[in-house]
């Protein structure tokens, strides 16, 4: 037990993320409305995101951004002072994914609206049956 | 469903959690994702592409290639919110206001529409907004916003932010607009045609000056083949390809929010919303 | 490390999460999830992740919930969970 | 310098961007633009696949950089065939759709034009990259497109059943983007090749092991394996038909083209099939698959479900062939992606042009087509043999792999699934072809004098033409299936 | 053994394939295309005579097409049996043509273009499947001839012809998806090879159930043989114009079904394997109640082509007796028996297709005096049913007797017993008819004055076939030759 204390402490970012995993795919599945399951989806993606950065996190390292002297006067580089920037690309990039997603997914919610006048997946399901 | 979602889950979770016994600790700098590539990226970015902010040069030039179909994909999304709901039919019902007296008229399911201008205003039917301090207040703001947005995008070599961020900013200004006065401020100012335009020439610019590397001799994307067209220390030309990426970006991504924006705020109409 | 920022942080994050998941009014639900990728995107800074931040929360705080929030304007509020 | 591995890809981008512009602009112009790109693509893939076949392995680097730093196309012959398929595939739907899309969105040609082509982009960029994240990147854009185009289709249900399609289609990407980032996490690297290299001594570990459930997952929802199927008949069925003429040939089959890349390229034969032993349990997934989906087909009244139905039957025959673990079975499924790809798309085709005169293609409508569709019949009854598996179609030839792969292996109860998925077929397509060609309402009638004079009612040339080569093509790949295997499936095996 | 590489075998299969086209591009002018169905029926017939002189001099010739697998080729080989098979089915090709023009135009049939073109496509899979130098290829053209066969099965489009579609296609198709395919499959998957050898492609890698469990997997996988108790959809596809029940149902589609199992029996497994086995006995004694049991059923069959159909089902397991029996002169009667059978029962289904289109009548009780009316046609009838019988001097004697021999040689009483009462059977089948056609007085006639012959073109193949099998008895060199040929180069004598 003396030891599981520490693991949960020294990865507790870890453990952050995938309680919010859990919570964005438990709100994507069980969910009964259609914006609710989007959310549920941003909260699953930006998840993931935190998991990325985690990876990319050093300690005693500051922000990926060079300090550079002016005209020429370049200081050498030590990369254990530097946190670790591929991450923040990936990630960077990730997002944009998700916000197009949202994006559309809300376009197609008011479409939905438009024509069955309701979000939730129970009533749409009535409505299909029915026709 | 809720129970087999919660297994579901679960399972899941369990999965990740096993996984995540194996984890090198939290900020170690010796772990294997902290070394491997990201030390080459750390100590050569500068000499090599006279860029300060690493992310920046990763994203734009190392794997550049992905910014640019993530600068794809936002297009798409755009290009997608408006053929699912761009719908160029009139709406039948409409409100007017009577300027002089202040009277408003419903009109219900009639082809004819009368005619706006000094006597007549058409006015939203769903949402009114007409509050001074707001629209004053905006109408301030806006210009600062969208003057911040263009710094975020030219400055991304040397600060956090860039060409994404920067379009971000400039399409919610826009958004700004659309909420402080209403939609039809928004879409007389930049017509729907502009701002696909931009869309799809936002992109253009990145694929293009990707694309111009390789009859310039060298492969698709590689910016060290543009020194012969541009101006300047030929040292730096590499951050100045990726400025002109950025600002391809910039200008897709503003374009694209304000799309979503109005089309899914007005149903596709683009005649009234918030 | 600043950790109490940090675990505050953190506990704001799962507490908007579940919060935004479980409300029962959508326009709640949007402003709870525009707090939630704020918090979010406090956390990545505090990581370090500052571009990543920056975008967070331009993006996850500001236009997607304008898009949540108009999205809610021509749909509806109301939710059964 | 030789620039036509990132040509493929490139070409239809900037016809796609073009093609929007053009929307905005001179609308007439999209489509014109949209076939050039497509044509310089195809004609770029053609070379690489023989420039692959001549002198092997091709690779090329992004922005000059080298591999693990940069992001790198790495063009081997598996890479090579299904680029050329899937570049030829879409340029081909592409002659064929220009009627049938001015139909069913006939005031948004050109931007479905641009958002076809982008769908296209992702594919073809699936398939080409070497890097793990570039592949997800290239994964979202096929997907955001095919949600796009899903959306558009039938105006009540495509919606919804395109929300769905979001919901599990983002479950899998991000599954499998979890997977990269396990495998970044022990490795450092995002490049292929690398990652491979360097997991060469992490076999034991668990992250790897949760990477690769986590990616296998992703892939599986994505290509619609069996329990992670729900969402691909609604959103097939339900899109417009240029488009569901492109997506269920290739977006299946591309996903399990990055399947078997990741099996072999990435986490390698020896880890899976030596250190996890999943091999037999997934083969029994495979089997419930096969047999699941073509009973589902069964209770099917739509044509264009029930063909869904059997995409979902013969993804489990691909997936399988991959997880037998041997050399046989693996041909099989790459013979098969190649196979299936022409045969769905041959299918699709000719329910295109059925569409395109009848709109409906519930079973029951589809009386006295044999009459009034000779031809687009033809190519119908073609893909079914191909489908159901009758030499010399090619359809048989895969099968005909996979089944010895089966026996080899000692599966026993695959080999019988696609045995009884065979007769399923059979008996569903033959359903279908009596419906076309029997008239329901025909009277008792002794000796055929009563027989109406049907009058042929064909789809346009283009889409005749069109369906009619692939058809035919179903029997030459099927003839040469031997030269395919020895020239291409082989020499990447080795 | 002596080869050659020729093109020819090729040909013969592409011929039939290359007029549909033509056929197509003609339907509205009816002269043209029966005239394109002639050419191309008489240049394939002279293509696989042209290969006659080399096969009796022992030789094979060979081509192969596509490689697909090592060991499973696409590929062709004529050999004496294949020659034998092909011979029968081109030349009787020409005589159905001719008569499906008499016939069809007859009955005024509608979609004949389709019908000449499917008949093209079913003719082009049967010489496929006779030249097949291995399994692969027997089973591709055995498929093809399945399917092209349907739309000929099912032609009348009515509510009859599509349950009798039905049926044939679960019957043909599930046994060779079902059965053969997994069969042939588990061969290439124990041996590495499909290809027909004289002394079998198994050495020694199977164990005597699982040999058997394979052999009865093809055996009734082909279920075109008829064997019971698969052969319930050829009574089913009597509902076939006439002409496809005579060319297919007597001769090209069933004598495939039987043809494969002779190709499986001696080239698969071989002779001595199936012996050491004693596999033989069993897959005769399958074959022997068949043809008891369908020989008793004809009996009770008023619908002539419905009885003629069960005979067929009998006389199809003669062969496969024949060749079960797998003793020299057994082997060589039961391929005999191809040749012999087809000529013969050929001509019977001519005779009922004539009587149909003279006079609109299908069933037996119905055709009290006919004879009368139609005396060709009965005279033909007559030698055809003697030549089923095994009556001289039909040439149905000669391969019963070599059957007779081939049960002697065995010592296989039971087999002789069953040989001869069948023959005995047959003879109570088709006796009657003739009884009635014939022995009547003229108030029991139901025929008026008018009826008279079927036309020219109906009645003249059926006497030529009627002929040939009367010369046959004279004259059985060719195919005696080349059965003979064939068991010895099965035999390795």
């Amino acid at each position: 037990m003396t030891d599981l204390l520490p693991l949960i402490v020294a990865k507790y970012n870890y453990w952050l993320y995938v309680i919010l995993m859990m919570i964005g795919l438990y709100a994507m599945i069980a969910k009964n409305n259609l914006i609710k399951k989007v959310v549920g989806m941003n909260i699953f993606q930006t998840a993931i995101i935190l998991f990325y950065l985690s990876i990319g996190y050093k300690k005693d390292a500051t922000l990926p951004i060079v300090e550079v002297g002016h005209e020429g006067q370049e200081a050498v580089v030590r990369a254990l002072d530097y946190i670790n920037p591929l991450p923040h690309v990936l990630m960077l990039t990730a997002i944009v994914v998700s916000v197009a997603t949202f994006g559309v997914a809300m376009a197609l919610a008011v479409r939905i609206y438009q024509r069955y006048q309701t979000l939730e997946e129970d009533e749409l399901r009535m409505r299909l049956s029915e026709e | 469903m809720k129970f087999l979602g919660f297994i579901v889950v679960c399972l899941t979770g369990a999965l990740l959690l096993y996984g995540t016994g194996q984890f090198p600790a939290w900020g170690d700098p010796g772990s294997p994702a902290s070394t491997h590539l990201s030390n080459y990226y750390i100590e050569k970015t500068v000499e090599q592409t006279q860029v300060p902010n690493i992310v920046t040069a990763v994203l734009a030039d190392y794997r550049g290639f992905d910014t640019m179909f993530e600068t794809s994909v936002i297009f798409c999304a755009g290009l997608t919110c408006f053929l699912l709901l761009r719908d160029f039919t009139e709406k039948k019902e409409r409100f007017y206001r009577h300027r002089p007296t202040g009277v408003i008229l419903h009109v219900k399911d009639s082809e004819k529409v009368l005619k706006v201008g000094k006597e007549f205003e058409h006015i939203d039917k769903d949402f009114v907004p007409s509050d001074l301090i707001i629209k004053t207040v905006c109408r301030i703001l806006i210009p600062f916003i969208q003057i911040y947005a263009l710094y975020v995008v030219a400055h991304g070599d040397f600060s956090p932010g860039g060409g994404f961020q920067g379009g971000v900013i400039f399409g919610s200004s826009l958004i700004l607009l659309a909420i402080s006065y209403d939609l039809k401020t928004l879409v007389e100012r930049i017509k729907e045609k502009v701002l696909g335009i931009f869309a799809a020439v936002g992109v253009l610019i990145y694929v293009g000056i990707a694309t111009i590397c390789m009859p310039m001799g060298g492969n698709f994307l590689n910016y060290g083949m543009l020194a012969p067209l541009l101006p300047g220390d030929p040292r730096h030309v590499r951050a100045l390809g990726m400025l002109g990426v950025e600002i391809g970006v910039g200008l897709a991504v503003m374009a694209v929010m304000a799309i979503i924006y109005i089309n899914i705020v007005s149903e596709g109409r683009h005649d009234e919303g918030l | 490390m600043h950790w109490p920022i940090d675990l505050i942080v953190l506990t704001f994050v799962i507490f908007c999460a579940i919060a935004a998941i479980s409300v029962k009014d959508l326009l709640g639900t949007a402003i709870l999830f525009g707090a939630y990728s704020f918090m979010m995107c406090l956390l990545w800074a505090i990581m370090g992740a500052v571009d990543v931040a920056f975008t967070e929360a331009s993006v996850g705080a500001g236009v997607s919930t304008v898009f949540f929030v108009a999205a809610v304007f021509r749909t509806s509020r109301r939710t059964k969970d | 310098m030789d620039n036509y591995p990132v040509l493929i890809v490139v070409t239809p981008l900037l016809a796609a961007l073009f093609a929007g512009l053009a929307a905005w602009i001179e609308e007439r112009l999209s489509y014109p633009i949209a076939l050039i790109g497509l044509a310089i693509s195809t004609f770029s893939a053609f070379k690489v696949l023989m420039r692959v076949i001549a002198s092997g392995t091709i690779q090329y680097r992004m922005a000059g950089w080298a591999p693990p730093i940069g992001i790198e196309y790495r063009i081997d012959l598996l890479n090579a065939m299904v680029l050329m398929l899937v570049s030829s595939v879409a340029f081909l739907n592409l002659i064929a759709s220009y009627k049938s899309v001015e139909q069913e969105t006939n005031d948004r040609a050109a931007s479905f034009y641009t958002v076809y082509l982008l769908f296209v982009v992702g594919l073809l960029g699936v398939t080409a990259t070497g890097d793990l994240f570039n592949l997800y990147v290239l994964i979202e854009i096929t997907s955001l497109t095919s949600y796009a185009m899903v959306a558009l289709g039938d105006r009540d249900r495509a919606p919804l059943a395109s929300l769905n399609y979001i919901f599990i289609g983002v479950i899998g990407a991000s599954f499998y983007l979890l997977g990269v980032g396990y495998l970044y996490m022990q490795t450092g690297s995002l490049n292929m090749a690398d990652v491979s290299r360097i997991l060469q001594s992490h076999q034991g570990s668990s992250i790897v092991l949760t990477a690769f459930i986590l990616c296998m997952i992703g892939l599986w929802i994505k290509m619609a394996f069996f329990p992670l199927h729900v969402w691909l008949p609604n959103a097939y069925s339900y899109s417009p038909v240029a488009f569901s003429r492109v997506v269920a040939p290739l977006m299946t089959k591309v996903m399990i083209y990055i399947m078997i890349r990741l099996m072999i390229t990435v986490f390698g034969y020896d880890y899976i099939f030596k250190t996890l032993h999943l091999s037999s349990a997934v083969v029994w997934l495979a089997t419930i698959a096969i047999l699941a989906g073509a009973i589902m087909a069964l209770a099917q009244k739509n044509l264009k479900k029930m063909l869904t139905y059997i995409i979902i039957c013969e993804i489990g025959y691909m997936v399988g062939g991959a997880w037998m673990g041997n050399q046989l079975g693996m041909t099989g499924a790459i013979l098969h992606i190649l196979n299936d790809a022409l045969m769905t798309f041959a299918m699709f085709l000719a329910v295109g042009n059925i569409v395109y005169k009848i709109k409906d293609v519930d079973l029951s409508n589809l009386t006295g087509l044999f009459g009034k569709m000779p031809w687009t019949m033809a190519g119908l009854v073609l893909a079914a043999f191909s489908i159901i598996g009758v030499p010399p179609t090619c359809g048989f030839f895969s099968k005909w792999y996979l089944i010895l792969a089966a026996f080899e292996k000692g599966a026993y109860q695959f080999a019988a699934a696609l045995i009884i998925s065979s007769l399923i077929c059979a008996v569903l397509f033959f359903r279908v072809f009596e419906i076309c060609f029997f008239n329901t309402d025909s009277k008792d009638h002794e000796h055929g004098n009563g027989h109406p004079q049907i009058k042929i009612e064909e789809a346009p040339v283009s889409m005749l033409i069109i369906s009619g080569l692939v058809s035919l093509s179903l029997i030459v790949v099927g003839l040469f299936s031997g030269t395919i295997v020895n020239t291409i499936i082989l020499p990447f095996l080795k | 053994m002596e080869t050659i590489i020729s093109i020819k075998p090729l040909l013969a299969v592409l011929v039939s394939l290359l007029v549909i086209p033509v056929l197509v591009s003609s339907s509205d002018k009816p002269n043209v295309r029966e005239s394109w169905t002639f050419i191309a029926g008489i240049i394939k017939f002279l293509i696989v005579l042209s290969m006659l002189p080399a096969v009796l001099q022992g030789k094979q010739i060979v081509l192969t097409l596509f490689k697909i697998a090592p060991g499973a080729d696409i590929a062709f080989r004529v050999d004496a049996l294949g020659m034998l098979f092909a011979l029968v089915a081109s030349s009787l090709y020409i005589i159905t043509s001719m008569y499906s023009i008499g016939y069809m135009r007859g009955l005024k049939e509608h979609g004949q273009t389709r019908f000449a073109c499917f008949f093209a496509l079913a003719i082009s899979a049967t010489i496929g499947a006779a030249f097949s130098a291995n399994l692969l290829t027997l089973y591709l053209f055995y498929e093809v001839l399945s399917l092209a066969t349907y739309p000929l099965v099912a032609h009348h489009q009515d509510a009859k012809s599509k349950r009798a579609g039905r049926r044939y296609l679960i019957f043909i198709l599930g046994t060779s998806i079902g059965l053969v395919l997994p069969a042939m499959l588990y061969c290439y998957h124990a041996t590495g090879t499909l290809e027909f050898a004289s002394g079998g492609i198994f050495t020694g890698q199977l164990s005597k159930p699982a040999a058997t469990v394979l052999l009865l997997m093809f055996v009734f996988g082909f279920a075109k043989s008829g064997l019971m108790p698969f052969h319930s959809w050829l009574p089913a596809a009597m509902v076939a114009p006439t002409p496809v029940s005579a060319l297919l149902h007597a001769v090209a589609v069933v004598k495939v079904g039987v043809f494969s199992i002779i190709r499986v029996i001696t080239g698969i497994f071989g002779v001595h394997f199936l012996l050491s086995f004693n596999l033989g006995a069993l897959v005769a004694g399958i074959a022997s109640v068949t043809i008891i049991i369908s020989s008793c059923i004809a009996l009770t069959q008023d619908e002539f082509k419905r009885r003629l159909a069960y005979s067929t089902i009998g006389q199809l397991s003669y062969i496969v007796l024949g060749v079960a029996l797998l003793t020299p002169k057994g082997m060589t009667g039961g391929m005999l028996h191809i040749a012999m059978h087809a000529f013969g029962k050929i001509t019977l289904f001519f005779c009922a297709g004539a009587i149909f289109v003279a006079t609109g009548k299908k069933y037996i009780s119905q055709m009290v005096g006919i004879g009368k009316r139609m005396p060709v046609t009965m005279m033909a009838f007559l030698i055809g049913s003697m030549s089923i019988i095994g009556l001289p001097p039909t040439g149905g004697f000669i391969s019963k007797w070599y059957l007779v021999l081939g049960t002697l040689e065995g010592d296989q009483m039971i087999l002789l017993f069953v040989l001869l009462s069948s023959s005995l059977l047959n003879a109570a089948y088709f006796m009657p008819v003739f009884y009635k056609a014939f022995f009547c007085t003229e108030e029991e006639s139901m025929f008026e004055d008018k009826i008279e012959e079927a036309p020219m073109m109906c009645v003249i193949p059926l006497v030529i076939t009627a002929l040939i099998s009367f010369a046959l008895f004279f004259v059985p060199q060719p195919f005696l030759n080349l059965a003979q040929l064939a068991v010895k180069g099965i035999l390795g004598g």
